[in-house]
């Protein structure tokens, strides 16, 4: 019979085929759908991002192993209440105002959706209400902006302004990436974060939610 | 009247080396490009900063400053000319009167340094692609368009040599073809819309540029293939199929030049080699000179075929010597210097290979850059005159290549490639030679939230 | 036990070349420098900051990241080994817990680096001369003293491969002797004090280095000849002054080497050369590489006979693509791959003349480094064995070589460049051949509100 | 008989030997002091300048004629009191703590002395504090800070700021310059001016002198 630990390698292998027939059996089997999800799909995507990071996976490989587990999460999700559903936290990500790069902020969406988060999707080109907007509709523990030029990047600073003055700051963490993006530069906008990569700004994110 | 490329523009390998061409161009102020020199062609940007009408004076300040300083530095190393390359980033063209200013800075400072130095200086004014602001994108027409057409227009009436591009039609498709590493949806974009929208677009800007005493030169298929090498340095994709889109991007760069482009090829088009095999026309590269604005494995590799030889794009910060933009000058002209001694002495095929020899063992996709290479696959993209097979046709032969060099053990290889071009080889073969048939197929495919359809001519 | 040099390490000019020497030195990470390949030699510094016990621990990270960022670039571009150079800005010399702190961070980076993807690194810590803080400076006792050897003897101990200085003995004179250019002047401060200097300091680092497994490498008369380029660069004196302080800096650089230093020469030594054929032993050099830590006439020729290349310094500070010390390791991997490419077919004696034919008719500075023209003044350098001698004799025949090649018209020159080389001739010819005669002459002249005779030995 | 003009292309030669017989002569004849010093020496030193920002003069040049101008102004000081002569304004100039290099400074220092301004060298690694007793000794128009490396630049700043604090900082002008010093980070740390070079640190005080 399946086990556990053949959902995880599914996950980790991206056989999306398979992976149904898989939880399939541990349901019938009566396995707690949660367990399932925790310690067989998540389990799974928990061994894939250290092997990404680490450059031992690649992208394509990883969002397989993403689709692998959704594939299986959709097995699961009616089985179990809304908010059984184990999330980490709820992050609001777009990229700002005049800025139209969006594979990096698409890949961190994946990556940490991947890991248990909620995101919501703002798309490109975001001005500083709509931030505003969405964190007011969505309330998120987490904003995230992203730009690649240097000539958007000021935009971060006056979103995080406009956030303040709507009353809204305290309410959020607010990280920020992209190719011309520094420590330095998060420091003085007064973003909560900055990280350089997909991986590493999940375990930034991990850090402020447990913080 | 759209030129037909059906035999390559070089029979011997040995005359197929940087500075040299057989269809040079000659700027405004007489510099020959292809002529035999590789001349230094800068790049530069602003540091971080908001773009607004209070703002716009400072940083044409900081665009002034710039240009300055590079040229005066250029007339200190006695550099033989310098092409000047202005890309806008978006704000400049969506408000044409900035970019126009600033050309026109760029423009006049150009003419004072050769009234000053007897410096020789040309322009290739490159404007953003506007039109994806829109999402899905609008190609043909709507104020993304028309303001793009504008600054293209004003700036060519101003006086630039060159005007060029970095068109992005396909992109939305092929982004995300890129993370996925899906080789069949990558020569879609690529050889269905890219090579579609080319035509269109290239249409217009060579009619432009004809209007104005000035030459369309060329485009890059940055955002396809860059992104890609970009991805495959940061170890998110394979390398290999980094080196299979570089080629398969050919096809879709020829267009601008059946269209009437006639160089130098863009700085960041990768690819140029191979348009410079079958067009005879001189192209721009970048390599280790670039590596402020991307890392690559072709820092040597690339300079083999250059006839002008850039740094991509640099801010205006302050290093330790000088202003950035200015280090970038100097390290240009240096490059430019070696490769030119050596064409002084007869030795530029000798120097040519050992650029070559520096990477390509090292990396497939410099080796998909090395001369014999690129002559012997340009040899078969001539035979047809379909873009679209054309693409196909790209990515099937550097598959093929790539496998021999790595079974031969003559590039260092990942031990997961041989994998990823099995695959690849097994999804090209999977595609029509047929544009119309491919589209059919795709159609259940593709994300039609994200691109329209009659954009491109499709239904 | 001084070493003696009274004949060149070198018969046949065609041996003189970068990448090896008669007199390689291996590291404890096995790289043979002067071995026959040329390896990067990369430096770093912080970004704006000020330095205290707060700040100490934010500057040790941004160490640890550059660190960690060059070794993965070169790792990924598959350098042969990398030498690392940990170049101290004062605080970190005069706080030595900082300095060892740091020189650990950069040991440690460099061992998983070796684990981790496989790569050899050395390490150069250059510890800054702080007995200058005096003014006038003391030069063989006080704290300044104690504390810089706390930080050489502790460095030696926890590992690093070699210890260099940019050592400082004669500057507080030198530096007037430069802004007036003062050539007599000049020479007093290199070849009476700056020599005599040498012999005391490089005593004492000799004796460390020795006592704690470690290579004493060699000096730079940085402070000297650079300043002097860097002000020729901004036309500030004459580039014919500049060219004859490099050669006249020669015997004091030398010096090192009597009392026992093996190389690499400092990076940027550019009197390395001279050391290279009168020693035999490896040296370090930079050039376009380092244009973002000084612009100099010598970008290329710099290479042709370098044993490892260096940019020099760059700060922590975002670029494009990366952060700048990575894109700075970049460039210098890929110079060296060009080098060595070379050198595997045999080409390195052409490729070496390219380096040269790029620069050196173009400017004065870059004249006086072709291997023909360091021969042949090297081999009248080493005819005598007095250092104060050698640097007179330095100075007189650059300026003879420089007269006949401007009047053979085979270097560029400045109009005004005739009458200073006539102005330096007569003033070298009115220096006796005894230096304490010079000595005599000179106290008349000598600001002694700027130095102290005694700590030079002299009353 | 010797014109004010020969007096002016006598200090642009940097003829040290002759200067002296020359304003001699002048004197001998009545000519005004203050108009010898106005119309001949600092007329010359007023050619001077633009040909050095122009690179058709080289610093030990300008040095000559500098010393050449000092020589005659040797001549002519005894005869006017003291207050007459002609000073732009007074500057004190000091490479910042921990900082060594004085080239830079020193070449400024030789510019505006010779542009008939009075300056106070206060030397290299001077202290914030030094500083302001300096403010408090000399009263100068223009306080200017010379910094080279890239971690004692913040000591402008520091400086600055305790200037501020002693309530110096409104009765003089500031400005900045040294290799790693921007326009943008003068405007960070509140300076009132930089400068890339001497020459134009020159019009820099003119222009505030004149403000
Ligand atoms: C791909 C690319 C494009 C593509 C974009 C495709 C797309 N859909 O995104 C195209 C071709 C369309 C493009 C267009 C342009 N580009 Co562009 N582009 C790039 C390139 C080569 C790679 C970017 C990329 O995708 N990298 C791969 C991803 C995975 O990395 P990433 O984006 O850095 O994201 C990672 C991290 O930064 C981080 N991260 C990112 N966001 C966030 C957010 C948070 C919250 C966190 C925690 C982390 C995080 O995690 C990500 C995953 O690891 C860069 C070069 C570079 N070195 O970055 C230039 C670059 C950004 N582009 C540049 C320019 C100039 C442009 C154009 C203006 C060019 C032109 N003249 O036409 C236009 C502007 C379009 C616009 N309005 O935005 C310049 C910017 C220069 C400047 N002044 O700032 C760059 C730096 C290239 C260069 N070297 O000159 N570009
Ligand atoms: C000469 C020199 C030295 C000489 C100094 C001699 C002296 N008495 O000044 C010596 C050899 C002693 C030296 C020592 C060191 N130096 Co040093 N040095 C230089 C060098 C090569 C040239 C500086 C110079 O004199 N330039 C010529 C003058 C005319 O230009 P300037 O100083 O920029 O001044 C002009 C303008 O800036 C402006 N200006 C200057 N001050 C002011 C002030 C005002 C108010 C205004 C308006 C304008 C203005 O006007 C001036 C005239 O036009 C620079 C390289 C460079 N590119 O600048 C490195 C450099 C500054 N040094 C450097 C370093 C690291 C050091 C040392 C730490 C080296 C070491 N490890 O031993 C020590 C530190 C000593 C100390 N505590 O200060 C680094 C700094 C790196 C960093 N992290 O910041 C540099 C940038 C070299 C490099 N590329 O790495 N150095
Ligand atoms: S990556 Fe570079 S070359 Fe490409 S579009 Fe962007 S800026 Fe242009
Ligand atoms: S100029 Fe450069 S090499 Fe010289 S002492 Fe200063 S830092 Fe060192
Ligand atoms: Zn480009
Ligand atoms: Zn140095
Ligand atoms: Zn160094």
């Amino acid at each position: 019979m399946a086990t556990l630990n053949d959902v995880s390698q599914c996950v980790l292998d991206g056989e999306l085929d398979e992976v149904k027939a898989l939880v399939q059996q541990l349901i019938d089997a009566g396995i707690d759908p949660i367990t399932i999800i925790n310690d067989g799909l998540i389990a799974g995507m928990n061994i894939v991002a250290p092997l990404f990071k680490s450059g031992e996976m690649f992208v394509p490989e990883v969002m397989e192993s993403a689709d692998t587990m959704n594939e299986g999460m959709k097995l699961l999700k009616p089985l179990i209440t809304d908010g059984d559903i184990p999330s980490k936290g709820k992050i609001i990500i777009g990229t700002v105002n005049g800025d139209l790069h969006d594979i990096g902020k698409n890949l961190l969406i994946m990556m940490m959706e991947s890991r248990g988060y909620t995101v919501v999707d703002l798309g490109v080109d975001i001005k500083e209400e709509a931030f505003v907007a969405a964190v007011k509709e969505h309330k998120p523990d987490i904003v995230g902006m992203s730009s690649l030029l240097t000539t958007t990047m000021m935009k971060m600073d006056s979103t995080i302004k406009q956030l303040t003055k709507e009353g809204l700051r305290d309410q959020i963490k607010i990280i920020i990436g992209g190719a011309p993006i520094t420590q330095e530069f998060a420091e003085d906008i007064g973003a909560d974060g900055y990280s350089e990569d997909a991986s590493t700004a999940v375990e930034l994110c991990d850090r402020m939610m447990t913080a | 009247m759209v030129k037909k490329f059906n035999q390559l523009a070089y029979s011997n390998l040995d005359d197929f080396v940087y500075g040299s061409c057989p269809n040079p161009v000659t700027t405004k102020s007489g510099m020959v490009i292809g002529g035999g020199t590789v001349y230094p062609e800068i790049n530069f940007t602003l540091p971080g900063m908001d773009i607004n009408d209070t703002t716009i004076k400072k940083a044409c300040t900081i665009y002034s400053n710039i240009i300055d300083g590079v040229l005066k530095r250029a007339a200190e190393l006695y550099a033989p000319g310098v092409l000047v390359e202005f890309e806008t980033v978006p704000d400049f063209t969506e408000n044409p009167k900035y970019g126009i200013e600033v050309n026109r800075i760029l423009l006049n400072s150009m003419k004072e340094a050769s009234e000053k130095y007897g410096l020789k200086s040309a322009i290739r004014t490159t404007p953003n692609d506007l039109r994806e602001f829109s999402r899905p994108p609008i190609m043909r027409h709507g104020k993304y368009w028309d303001t793009m057409l504008e600054l293209f227009e004003q700036c060519a009436k101003d006086g630039s040599d060159f005007i060029s591009i970095e068109s992005t039609g396909g992109k939305e498709i092929h982004d995300g073809a890129l993370v996925k590493a899906d080789i069949r949806t990558a020569i879609f974009a690529l050889g269905v819309l890219g090579v579609t929208d080319m035509e269109f677009l290239w249409k217009h800007l060579v009619g432009i540029a004809k209007a104005n005493n000035c030459y369309p030169a060329g485009d890059s298929a940055c955002g396809f293939a860059n992104t890609a090498m970009v991805l495959a340095e940061k170890g998110f994709i394979p390398h290999v199929f980094a080196a299979v889109i570089r080629v398969a991007a050919v096809p879709r760069g020829l267009v601008a030049f059946e269209q009437g482009c006639v160089g130098p090829g863009k700085d960041c088009a990768y690819e140029g080699p191979y348009i410079k095999a079958i067009t005879g026309l001189p192209i721009g590269m970048e390599g280790k000179s670039a590596a402020g604005a991307h890392l690559s494995p072709i820092g040597n590799i690339a300079a083999a075929l250059a006839d002008t030889w850039s740094n991509e794009s640099i801010q205006q910060v302050k290093l330790l010597s000088e202003m950035a933009p200015v280090v970038a000058m100097e390290q240009l002209i240096y490059d430019c210097r070696l490769m030119n001694a050596a064409t002084k002495k007869g030795q530029q095929v000798m120097f040519r290979d050992l650029l070559v020899d520096s990477d390509a063992a090292l990396d497939v996709q410099a080796y998909v850059l090395r001369p014999d290479v690129v002559m012997r696959i340009s040899a078969e993209l001539v035979k047809t005159q379909d873009n679209f097979l054309r693409t196909k046709i790209a990515a099937k032969l550097t598959v093929q290549e790539l496998k021999k060099a790595i079974n031969e053990g003559i590039v260092k290889s990942d031990r997961r490639d041989m994998k990823w071009l099995d695959k690849m080889d097994k999804a090209i073969d999977s595609i029509p030679d047929d544009a119309g048939e491919f589209y059919e197929q795709m159609k259940s495919e593709l994300d039609m939230t994200k691109f329209i359809p009659s954009e491109y001519g499709l239904k």
